[in-house]
């Protein structure tokens, strides 16, 4: 806690404060602060309400006529979580969606960045074509894809009710998405930015192009790189119709079908274990965020080193 | 413009609050419209002087005076400054007209009177018929052109080029001086550039400032600083060939280099550093010292010899020499020293004693 | 760009993306393509062909009018809205110190949160009674409001919705556009003075515009596509509660579903599939004068 | 080059197209096809005449068999269904049973749809009647009729209950497509603590607590004029219907007025719906009648727990949601459903059915029909029902010591399960289904019209004859 305190630099903001004058700069950074704290507010009220609907109890949730803001303390319905943990066999299914994610995300970061390199940098015939067609695909409604894929994932011998094993619903549930035409897109706008002269002079040093996607634009795009990472991984976190389509043995299936399959039986849904539940699985998911969130942010500096 | 700098202070903090002082206590006067070289090795402090200048650091303390305004707290858009950056920062979605164009746009500037001032500085530069270019159309050459047009056309009270040939080769290099000499004249603007480049800093400046660890060490003219360091760091930076230093003793106002006296000086006995240019030696068949030369360089006009010498701290010296001398590798020469050619230093202080 | 042509090399390194993407993408997509013009397909088979059977069915659908409303107004008013706010929000946050990376780390939040969470809060706060919009209302004397009640003030609560939805998103990539402009840009705009809304315009625009226009063309095809926002607002019959289907909120992608729904009677996959088509047309034609426009405007 | 390339794309696309789509306007081969509907004759279901359709075998063979079954029950049921496998598997050592969820059931029957496209059938699964309907349009389910008429393996159809029967034969030619299994009805959930507390008057008006027989809509009104207003012992509405679907439904079937049939004709554009909507609105005026939209929630379970209804119509299988709870909680009675006219009684039958796929073995075929007939014997049916709420679908079931003990002197721990059980028994004779149909119509997307009209009518938002308007126009009937 000290140390989060220290991060916030809250005593250096207070001295700031105490100095605090009505100039025109300032007035701007109040505005500033103001405009980004109501957002900010907006932004997290669904966050929150998970965090406070997860600690309720379900009397408090059904009968209250306003709900509260708060929970206090003592009345924090941690049993929630207890609950939650014994509807689903979460660690099953995290170590699923943990392996899957991570054999779609590395395939996603290999396809797309050799793709992306190829429609930034490369000159091919029908480049702009093809890349036309690339993005016309996002076009057509996600619904319309899953009924051909199924037929050519069951026909792979995948997706078989009474024979499929754990490497074929791997197989089945990360290769229809090892690669995305959004992320590529989203890459070679990135790989865009990166000025020219850096790619002829890494021809004139005799760089071959892969040493140079691998040494400059890669490293260059790293912020974009990790995003599509996070956004990839979320992407197989929150997973559920395909999972359910392809796996034909509930151990096989990812947190999200374990999420809504517990929860969405009947009436009277128990809001209140689901959101310990969704928070459960969110954790992790929170913490790689966090974790790689600084590379993100590290930011590229393309100035030289100065005196 | 005069621009006085006074005790200027710039500390700074890195993330693990380990605090590295880039210039410390910097006093110096750049009298009005002169160009002016800060020169240093990397490191030194420079570009961060410089920044300061521009207002886009700020000082710890120290106070920073055009003429006689104090400066130091103001905005850089306040300061009536033109910057040429390293990279030049040129706005690649702009031609080279709306770069020209994009500071007077700023101080609304009427359209017609811009495109005229435009026009007028890119033909200064010599770039007048680049102007509907973008940036990457350009070569590097006329790329620092635009940016000093840029830089220019607001009439800045004071210009300030960072590094600004550091992107050239070698020939473009040695034109555009000439050409940023030349502007400067026209212009009368004081102006302050920073490299690391000396020959680069002495062909063009009025006067040169040299910085080592933040600190001012000389400031004068060229010629003048080379020919009279202050102190053993100024010695060792200025001069290609670097200058050959030799361990020396002071015996009776002699100095003595390997037990042999080369010349007087006024300072007391004790241990020091002697110092002498390539081209301070004179053959001389009565001279006291006696150089074993183990390869020779022609080089047009001069001859420079190689001279190995064990335990200085580096062991090649070089000797330049008439190229009329005709001398063959392995041959033991006899030199004597011109006596304004060498520099007797303190081995504590790095003083100059002479 | 280079002027030399590299065909080989360049589809070499295009090999692994459209290796999976023939298989998954547009095999299925041609096999949409295909089955709008079958007749009678159900259960992997079909009768013969059509022409344009399948697409007149669509239209005669009681609810394609309102679909075509709808899709419109959440296209053109969501995202110029949305796109104008992250940039905003990005911008502004990318140029303060103090609380910067809490705040990042809250504006990605949206990312992280359960589904049923966030229709759980925005329940809460389209309430007419106790809702946070009405509460806020109350402070500035305007009488509650039954947002979710009827189409037009629904609009106005999928439109706010919606935005919400996508800031997440937008805000990471043009922070990660933003962190890659090098700073000199705006030491040098500085030293011009140049004021700040002008640096806004004149520079950070520009040297952003390809994320822009990644945002833009991805954000336009999105909201072509726009349907489970308004699930997850509205539940399944995507109506305000106690309204009759001519305040529906159905969608050009709702209508696709309907039809899926009912993937067991003869012609109802293909009659999605040709519904798909026209989304595709439109979305195509606009997303090529989208393109048009910003490679006028995008310098790289 | 790039036109020659696209040559090639489309042909390699169409190529492998061909092995996916089949263009077949043929007749059906009925030798291959035997149980195709166009192939079967339209049978008499009173005769005794097993159809000879599917090939039953005499005895289950003994190489290992394995069956899966998809269903979409949540961990404590499908805990309760394993058991029933494991002593399925004890009898019959060589059979094994995968029964796996599918989450909920949109999911299971889109999953089947897409599994019947590309043959990958489960063996059974469970599904409503108009699922089943729609993978009849595959030909995907079998008659399950040369099955029940068995010597060796058939069952006495006349010991299921004879409205759950009609449920699963409604289908074309008349035959039995699916087998009942998990199936519930409405009752209606009493506050007793306020019936109690107006005891006096409610005697008087001849409205007493009863729960051996419906309350009629008349005798609603008067206990409307009692019990609602704003009083200690009053409520803000009388009765709330969770199933505002239902409500308009069993409602119409009680005014005689039409809804659908399973020919998936539109018939609510006549007098007594009409009537019966306009009845319906004023009683939601005067606050006689309300919907959960009232309190803007999907069930109105915890409005009543709050007291805000003194009285709710809901699932059997949902009488937990429905049991107060705390330290308001106050004692409840549960009683048959209202009805309009006592001579015209009705009460909506729902909950899936179970049914065999048609891509499958003799031998598979004949294990799933055993296992069916085993969870759905006299003694499972019992149990099954006692622990999930669920009814028994034979009256052998109802008939059982332990569905008896149940009923009349149940354990503590299922007073309400037996009270709702109770209720439930006393509407076998009236219960109605509701008809199934899979076209570009639906009997489901009639279901959400209907529900759609009732709430639109209960906000205000529609007069009784835009409801039936609407209806028709969404439904496509001009």
């Amino acid at each position: 806690m000290e140390k989060i305190i220290e991060k916030l630099n809250l005593k250096e903001f207070w001295k700031d404060l105490k100095k605090f004058r009505f100039t025109k700069a300032n007035v701007r950074t109040i505005a500033v602060y103001s405009f980004l704290l109501l957002f900010a507010i907006f932004v997290f009220i669904p966050f929150y309400w998970m965090i406070l609907t997860s600690l309720k109890t379900l009397e408090e949730i059904e009968t209250a006529l306003q709900p509260s803001l708060w929970v206090k303390f003592k009345d924090m319905a941690f049993y929630n979580y207890y609950s939650a943990l014994q509807a689903a066999p979460y660690i099953r299914y995290m170590a699923n969606t943990v392996l899957i994610a991570f054999i779609s995300t590395v395939g996603t970061i290999v396809t797309t960045i050799s793709a992306a390199f190829a429609f930034a940098r490369l000159n091919f015939k029908g480049r702009d074509t093809l890349f036309l067609a690339l993005i016309a695909t996002m076009m057509i409604p996600g619904e319309m894809f899953v009924i051909t894929n199924y037929l050519t994932v069951t026909g792979l011998g995948w997706a078989s009710p009474f024979t499929q094993t754990f490497p074929e619903a791997i197989m089945a549930l990360s290769f229809p998405f090892m690669t995305s035409v959004f992320y590529i897109f989203f890459l070679r706008q990135t790989f865009k930015t990166i000025p020219d002269e850096l790619y002829l002079a890494a021809k004139v040093d005799g760089t071959s192009d892969f040493k140079y996607l691998r040494r400059i634009m890669v490293p260059i795009a790293s912020p974009t790189i990790i995003t599509i990472i996070i956004l990839n991984a979320m992407g197989t976190w929150s997973a559920y119709i395909w999972p359910n389509l392809v796996t034909s043995k509930e151990e096989y299936r990812l947190v999200t079908n374990g999420l809504r399959n517990a929860y969405t039986q009947n009436q009277g849904i128990a809001y209140n274990e689901a959101m310990a539940a969704a928070m459960i699985v969110t954790f992790p998911l929170l913490i790689v965020f966090l974790l790689l969130k600084k590379y993100i942010m590290r930011g590229v500096s393309r100035a030289g080193t100065k005196g | 413009m005069e621009i006085k700098l006074q005790d200027l202070t710039k500390i700074f903090q890195a993330k693990d609050k380990t605090e590295t002082v880039a210039v410390k206590s910097l006093d110096i006067t750049i009298p009005s419209g002169k160009l002016i070289g800060l020169l240093g090795p990397s490191g030194c402090g420079k570009s961060t002087t410089l920044y300061m200048i521009a207002g886009l650091l700020k000082p710890n303390n120290g106070r920073i005076f055009f003429g006689d305004e104090d400066v130091t707290d103001m905005a850089p858009e306040d300061r009536g400054i033109g910057l040429v950056f390293q990279n030049y920062a040129l706005y690649p979605h702009m031609s080279v007209q709306q770069n020209i164009m994009f500071p007077l746009e700023n101080i609304k500037v009427p359209k017609d009177e811009a495109l005229v001032r435009a026009q007028e500085m890119a033909d200064l530069v010599g770039i007048g018929d680049l102007m509907s270019r973008k940036p990457k159309q350009l070569s590097g050459g006329q790329q620092q052109r635009v940016a000093i047009a840029r830089a220019l056309v607001k009439k800045p009270r004071v210009l300030l080029l960072d590094e600004p040939l550091s992107n050239l080769d070698a020939r473009l290099r040695l034109q555009t001086r000439e050409e940023i000499k030349r502007i400067q004249r026209e212009t009368g603007i004081t102006t302050i550039f920073v490299t690391h480049d000396q020959e680069e800093a002495m062909s063009i400046s009025d006067e040169i400032v040299l910085m080592e660890l933040g600190e001012k060490r000389q400031m004068g003219e060229p010629q003048d600083v080379y020919d009279f360091p202050n102190n053993l760091f100024v010695a060792r930076f200025l001069g290609t060939p670097p200058i050959n230093m030799y361990d020396g003793v002071i015996s009776k106002k002699n100095v003595l280099v390997n037990g042999k006296a080369i010349g007087t000086t006024k300072g007391a006995d004790g241990e020091v550093f002697v110092g002498i240019r390539p081209e301070g030696y004179i053959i001389d068949k009565d001279g006291p010292l006696e150089l074993t030369v183990y390869m020779v360089e022609t080089i047009g006009r001069d001859t420079a010899l190689i001279i190995k010498v064990p335990n200085t701290e580096n062991d090649t010296f070089r000797v330049i020499v008439d190229a009329s001398e005709r001398i063959k590798p392995g041959e033991v020469v006899k030199m004597k020293i011109k006596p304004k050619k060498m520099f007797v230093f303190n081995k504590e202080t790095g003083e100059l004693i002479n | 760009m280079l002027e030399k042509q590299s065909n080989v090399k360049a589809w070499l390194y295009l090999l692994p993306a459209l290796a999976l993407l023939s298989v998954f993408t547009f095999y299925p997509l041609f096999n949409a393509f295909l089955l709008a013009f079958l007749k009678d397909y159900v259960y992997g088979s079909a009768t013969g062909f059509v022409f344009m059977d399948n697409f007149k069915n669509v239209i005669a659908d009681p609810n394609f009018n309102q679909a075509v409303k709808n899709t419109s107004i959440i296209v053109f008013v969501s995202v110029p809205i949305s796109v104008t706010v992250a940039l905003m929000i990005s911008v502004l946050l990318n140029s303060i110190k103090k609380f910067q990376g809490l705040l990042q780390t809250i504006f990605f939040l949206p990312y992280v949160t359960n589904a049923i969470a966030i229709g759980m809060a925005f329940a809460f706060i389209f309430n007419e009674s106790y809702g946070l919009l009405n509460l806020m209302l109350s402070w500035v004397n305007i009488d509650p409001v039954d947002w979710l009640g009827s189409w037009e003030t629904g609009m106005v609560s999928l439109l706010i919705y919606t935005v919400w939805g996508g800031l997440a998103f937008k805000i990471m990539v043009f922070l990660s556009g933003l962190q890659s402009i090098d700073k000199q840009y705006y030491d040098a705009a500085r030293v011009d003075a140049t004021p700040k809304f002008r640096v806004f315009t004149r520079i950070t625009v520009p040297l952003l515009s390809p994320m822009i226009a990644y945002i833009t063309v991805t954000s336009f095809i999105g909201s072509f596509k726009a349907y489970r926002t308004i699930v997850g607002l509205f539940g399944p019959t995507v109506l305000p509660a106690g309204t009759l289907p001519d305040e529906s909120f159905i969608t050009i992608v709702g209508l696709i579903y309907e039809s899926l729904s009912k993937s067991d009677t003869p012609g109802m996959v293909s009659e999605a599939a040709a519904a798909s088509i026209l989304l595709f047309i439109t979305t195509l034609a606009f997303t090529i004068v989208n393109m048009w426009v910003s490679k006028k405007r995008v310098h790289f | 080059m790039k036109r020659l390339f696209m040559l090639l794309l489309v042909s390699v696309f169409t190529i492998s197209l061909a092995g996916c789509i089949t263009i077949d306007d043929e007749e059906i081969d009925c030798e291959l096809y035997p149980t195709h509907v166009d192939c079967l004759e339209d049978i008499d279901p009173t005769t005794s005449e097993a159809p000879g359709i599917v090939n039953v075998l005499d005895a289950l063979p003994t190489d290992e068999i394995i069956i899966t079954f998809w269903h979409v029950y949540g961990q404590e049921k499908a805990a309760l269904l394993n058991d029933y496998i494991v002593e399925f598997e004890a009898l019959y050592p060589n059979v094994t049973i995968n029964a796996e969820s599918q989450g909920g059931y949109d999911e299971l029957r889109n999953k089947t749809i897409l599994a019947i496209t590309s043959n990958n059938t489960p063996t059974m699964l469970v599904g409503y009647p108009d699922h089943v309907a729609g993978y009849l349009n595959g030909n995907a389910v079998i008659p399950l009729d040369d099955f029940i008429l068995d010597d060796t393996f058939g069952v006495d159809i006349t010991d299921f209950i004879d409205s759950y029967i009609e449920e699963n034969r409604q289908y074309q030619g008349g035959y039995m497509y699916s087998l009942p299994y998990s199936k519930s009805t409405e009752m209606v959930v009493i506050n007793k603590d306020i019936f109690d507390a107006n005891e006096t008057a409610l005697t008087a008006a001849g409205v007493a607590l009863r729960t051996d027989a419906p309350y009629t809509w008349a005798e609603l009104d008067i206990l409307a004029g009692i019990l609602v207003g704003n009083g200690a012992n009053q409520c803000e509405y009388l009765i709330n219907f969770d199933s505002a679907a239902n409500f308009f439904i069993n409602s119409v079937r009680q005014w005689d007025g039409g809804y659908t049939n399973s020919a998936g004709d539109i018939l609510v554009d006549n007098a007594n719906t009409l009537a019966m909507l306009e009845y319906v609105q004023d009683r939601f005026e005067d606050k006689t009648f309300a919907i959960p939209l009232a309190w803007d929630a999907d069930y109105g379970s915890a409005n009543f727990q709050e007291g805000d209804s003194c009285m709710t119509v809901g699932s059997t299988a949902g009488i937990k949601y429905n049991v107060p709870t705390g330290v308001d909680a106050f004692e409840i009675a549960v009683a048959p459903v209202p009805q309009y006219d006592l001579d015209n009684m009705s009460a909506v039958q729902q909950g899936p059915n179970v049914a065999i796929m048609e891509d499958t073995t003799d031998a598979e075929r004949l294990a799933a029909w055993l296992f069916i007939t085993y969870i759905t014997n006299a003694e499972n049916t019992a149990k099954w029902s006692m622990l999930t709420g669920y009814l028994p679908v034979r009256y052998s079931g109802y008939d059982s010591t332990i569905y008896q003990a149940f009923l009349t002197s149940p354990d503590a721990d299922y007073k309400y399960e037996s009270m709702t059980a109770n209720a439930a028994f006393l509407q076998i004779g009236y219960n109605d289904y509701d008809p199934a149909f899979a076209g570009r119509v639906t009997s489901s997307g009639a279901r959400l019209q209907a529900e759609i009209s009732m709430k639109a009518l209960f906000a205000g938002n529609a007069t009784a004859q835009q409801a039936i308007d609407s209806i028709l126009s969404q439904l496509g009937v001009n």
